[in-house]
């Protein structure tokens, strides 16, 4: 079972993000289960959110200790919230930020990937909200979820050209990241 | 089925209530006087027990089943026909 | 006699009742097509002591407070199965439970405009459970909680006045009526009746053990209530008042006060009778034909 | 069709696939997923409903009061302070026998205030006279929708339904979800048809006063009905698995119960945690099994003394007491077994109260805690900086 951890701040998306890899996941052929931390957070307060990706059948309900992934949609929270705690060795911390990994203070461990999420998302979509480019550079870098999966994912999630625009982002971010 | 244990038993049919008697409770009970009474019908719509009635050739009856002696036909009657005399039980 | 009517005798109502008789115009008025809800106090208690009901219409109680929530949801019933032109629902509530524990529920079903007529039995206290006071108690009445002390005398509050709440509320037609005066009260009942929306009436009901008044003098209170200027009768249609009991001679308020023991505690203060006759007197100028109200 | 959907949205979808005719609530955390779904499902016509906004969760439980007497299918949904706010109509809904169905995602009880997961809330009510129906996940407690209208509305029943689902963990979670057609919900769940309604053809009044001589056998009516009502529950989810092919058990589900020695009972999405427990632990050479009680109302006596007498060791998990008293699911539990042979030996435990998170390795300690010793009602987990910080 992989286990995902996600931060943001409150209107960043993040629990959407969550939804969106466990729905590709499991149109991928897989077991998931995603949910946020519970609360009542309000916009730009710290959230969390949480996806676990089996080939076995989840039963498990408690939160995420120790993931194998981490993605972090706003760098400012980078020493402000401890994004690292629990992550397992060699897990991916996908970072969404323009500065170069050597210019954040980061002190865990881990795989640090960067990429400048908010200003694809301005580019493409118009908003700052960089949750379905994190997405599609996820899906780049750990093929735990396909391209295809999270496209169609997008298409239940959302409607009209707000979909054919996440798509869009999305692809740019896993083509970017794609070896 | 159903069970008998499923039904409710606080439901009431209507008319149940006729099966209670109020007449009992009486001290005082209304007497007509059909030579003063005009049948006007003030006292049928004054009375909560809804125990009065009137034609232009019964005049008024009371049906003492019910009637609780309260006395408001006598005080509405515009002929002053209904007395109230004391029950003797 | 024994036919079954709308409302039946064989209740168990105090003698000379105004509520019971306010009850039987009302029903006589509505006909057969209507649903009652009724809340908890007297008029539940004295017609529904299982396994008798005086009811000849559809009737249910609930609880104290929710009367008109369960005609809410009767409405909504209704017309989910397309039967909403086969009966007209009817709310029914005692003083306490329309203008106090009830209040936020009527409240609630008056804004979202429920297609309900709500009568309020006023007999200006919790008689049900032994007289203590509600917020339609009148001033300096006296209750078992607002007794006639020796340093204070009654209740020191003023009639919440729940009409004009009504007419803020934006409630079709809002009414009061006496049980003084049969016809009135019928005719009001029976407009209203015709109005789809929300529709508000406050029945002033004697209550023989709760004033302290004689069991036959449940119509002359009824009426002096009117005529001194103290219960005012009224019709409020869409914001305006399209009709007021004309009461040619104002009678003093001391005459209606004299008949209950609940004013005894004031009747050697004309002092305080004077304090009354001022709520009387501005009633007659607040209460005019054609004022716009909302 | 299986898809990806959050608890609340999901519990909404199939509600409305129930085809509830009158549906009032009021919003409250975690529930307001649930009624704000359905306002949307009813304002995009997919629902033919009349949807009463109304000014508290009282006015709420009394709306599909009174739509219940006039005869339809109502449904509502709260959550904790909500619940108790219903409180006094739910006793009133009991006791007038109406079918009424009613979600709650269960939440603690204030004070302090707290949003999050634990069974105070509908515990705390459980004398109502309602059935209480509890949900080990998502597509149990969609399902249990289904199951639960059916067994309300059985001529045998005539009572309120609870169907139980804890705050936010199953609430605010992503799973996939299999949802039944219109076509299969309208055969397993035909339209209601009431006893007795309000009707100006046959003029009923309803909710009379039940004197001294009436009150006590209205309430031996409804104690009967809660003996012979688990014929009906248990049919629902034979019924359910036939056609649907999903079984959870009836009245309690029991896991890896045959030839365990040390059982974990409880109630709820920890039963999961439980399972996957019970699972490592047999992995080690431990025979566990998991007791699940589905159903806490009517309390499944019969199940449960089968389920546990012959045992060794039962050890009780649960989210609420009776403060003063005991763990309110461990006394039941414990009435149960008064009396029978081969009792086993009962450790209980107060937990996750007001969302404290249950972590695999916290169930794992529980039972090498009651492995040592008997444990009687022990707070488990408690903070000891603020232990200490209260005692000085």
């Amino acid at each position: 079972m992989i286990e995902i951890r996600l931060h943001g701040r409150g209107g960043q998306g993040v629990v959407t993000a969550a939804e969106l890899l466990a729905t590709a996941a499991f149109l991928d052929g897989k077991h998931t289960q995603a949910f946020p931390t519970f609360g009542s957070e309000r916009m730009g307060a710290p959230v969390a959110s949480f996806v676990r990706i089996s080939d076995n059948p989840i039963r498990v309900r408690s939160q995420i200790y120790e993931p194998q992934h981490v993605i972090v949609q706003d760098p400012t929270l980078i020493g402000t919230v401890d994004v690292f705690a629990g992550l397992k060795a060699g897990g991916l911390v996908l970072i969404n930020t323009e500065k170069p990994v050597s210019e954040l203070k980061i002190k865990g461990s881990g795989n640090v990937v960067t990429i400048p999420a908010t200003q694809i998302a301005m580019e493409i979509i118009g908003r700052p909200i960089p949750n379905t480019v994190m997405v599609g550079a996820f899906a780049a870098l750990t093929g735990i979820v396909t391209m295809d999966g999270i496209r169609k994912a997008m298409a239940h999630k959302f409607k009209g050209d707000v979909a054919a625009k996440n798509v869009v982002a999305a692809e740019k971010a896993y083509n970017m990241l794609k070896k | 089925m159903v069970s008998r244990r499923a039904k409710n038993i606080l439901i009431g049919k209507p008319g149940t209530s006729l099966a209670n008697k109020t007449g009992g409770w009486r001290v005082f009970f209304p007497v007509v006087d059909k030579m003063k009474c005009v049948a006007c019908g003030m006292c049928v719509m004054s009375c909560p027990e809804g125990c009065m009635q009137t034609t232009k050739e019964t005049k008024t009856l009371v049906d003492l089943d019910y009637c609780k002696g309260c006395g408001i036909c006598a005080k509405v009657c515009p002929k002053t026909a209904i007395s109230m005399l004391k029950e003797e039980k | 006699m024994s036919t079954v009517k709308l409302f039946n005798a064989g209740h168990t109502a105090c003698s000379g009742c105004g509520e019971s008789l306010a009850a039987r115009l009302v029903m006589e008025a509505a006909g057969p097509n209507v649903i009652v809800t009724n809340s908890t106090g007297c008029l539940e208690v004295f017609t529904t002591r299982s396994p008798q009901t005086a009811w000849g219409v559809p009737w249910v109680h609930s609880l104290f407070e929710n009367s008109g929530a369960l005609a809410t949801g009767i409405v909504a019933a209704l017309k989910a199965q397309g039967k909403e032109n086969e009966a007209r629902v009817m709310a029914f509530g005692g003083d306490g439970s329309t203008a106090d524990i009830g209040f936020g529920i009527i409240s609630g079903m008056w804004e979202r405009g429920d297609d309900v007529l709500y009568v309020c039995f006023d007999n200006e206290a919790y008689m049900n459970t032994g007289i203590q006071r509600s917020g339609l108690t009148p001033f300096m009445g006296a209750t078992s909680t607002s007794p006639a002390g020796s340093v204070t005398g009654g209740n020191q509050k003023q009639k919440k006045n729940l009409p004009m709440i009504a007419v803020a509320h934006g409630v079709k037609y809002v009414a009061t009526a006496s049980v003084g005066y049969q016809k009135d009260l019928q005719n009001k009942i029976k407009k209203a009746l015709e109005i789809r929306g929300p529709k508000y009436i406050q029945i002033l009901v004697t209550c023989p053990l709760g004033w302290g008044s004689d069991s036959s003098l449940t119509i002359q209170l009824g009426r002096l209530a009117v005529e001194t200027g103290l219960y005012p009768l009224f019709e409020v249609e869409e914001g305006k008042i399209t009709n007021t009991m004309n009461v040619a001679k104002p009678k003093p308020v001391e005459e209606y006060l004299k008949l209950q023991t609940r004013f005894r505690h004031i009747s050697k203060k004309p002092e305080e009778i004077a304090k009354i006759q001022a709520i009387a007197d501005a009633n007659f100028k607040k209460y005019k034909k054609d004022s716009v109200l909302f | 069709m299986k898809k990806v959907t959050e608890g609340l949205k999901a519990i909404a979808e199939t509600v409305a696939l129930c085809r509830p005719e009158v549906v009032s609530a009021y919003p409250i955390t975690p529930q307001t997923h649930i009624v704000e779904e359905l306002s949307v499902i009813v304002a995009n016509g997919r629902l033919k409903c009349e949807f009463i906004n109304v000014e508290s969760e009282f006015a709420a439980a009394s709306v599909v009061l009174g739509a219940s007497v006039a005869g339809v299918r109502a449904y509502s949904t709260t959550s904790s302070q909500g619940l108790l706010l219903m409180a006094e109509v739910l006793f009133n809904m009991a006791g007038m026998r109406l079918p009424v169905v009613i979600t709650d995602a269960n939440r603690a009880v204030s004070a302090p205030i707290n949003i999050w997961n634990d069974w105070q809330d509908t515990l705390t009510i459980r004398d109502a006279g309602m059935i209480h129906l509890f949900a080990e996940d998502n597509q149990e407690a969609c399902d249990m929708h289904l199951q639960a209208f059916k067994i309300a509305e059985d001529h045998e029943v005539m009572l309120p339904v609870m169907v139980n689902l804890d705050g936010f963990i199953l609430t605010h979670a992503f799973d996939p979800i299999e949802f039944p057609s219109q076509e299969e919900v309208d055969k397993y769940l035909p339209k209601y048809v009431p006893l007795e309604k309000l009707d100006v053809k046959n003029p009923l009044s309803f909710g009379l006063m039940g004197g001294p001589d009436r009150y006590l056998e209205t309430r031996y009516a409804m104690a009967e009905t809660m003996k012979t009502c688990p014929a009906v529950i248990r049919k629902a989810a034979r019924d359910f698995n036939q056609m649907f092919g999903r079984n959870y058990g009836e009245l309690i589900e029991e896991y890896k119960m045959n030839d365990a020695e040390i059982v974990l009972v409880s109630m709820g999405s920890i039963i999961s945690s439980m399972k996957d427990v019970a699972d490592e632990l047999r992995a080690a050479g431990k025979k566990v099994g998991v007791l699940k009680i589905r159903c806490y109302r009517p309390f499944p006596v019969e199940d449960i003394i089968k389920a546990l007498c012959g045992k060794k060791k039962a050890i009780i998990l649960e989210k609420a007491l009776s403060i003063g008293g005991v763990g309110i699911l461990t006394a039941d539990i414990k009435a149960s077994l008064y009396g029978q042979k081969n009792v086993p030996e009962i450790s209980d435990f107060i937990l996750g109260l007001g969302g404290r998170d249950i972590r695999i390795s916290d169930i794992k300690a529980i039972v090498a805690r009651a492995e040592k010793e008997n444990v009687k009602g022990e707070f488990y987990g408690l903070d000891p900086k603020l232990v200490e910080e209260m005692d000085k």
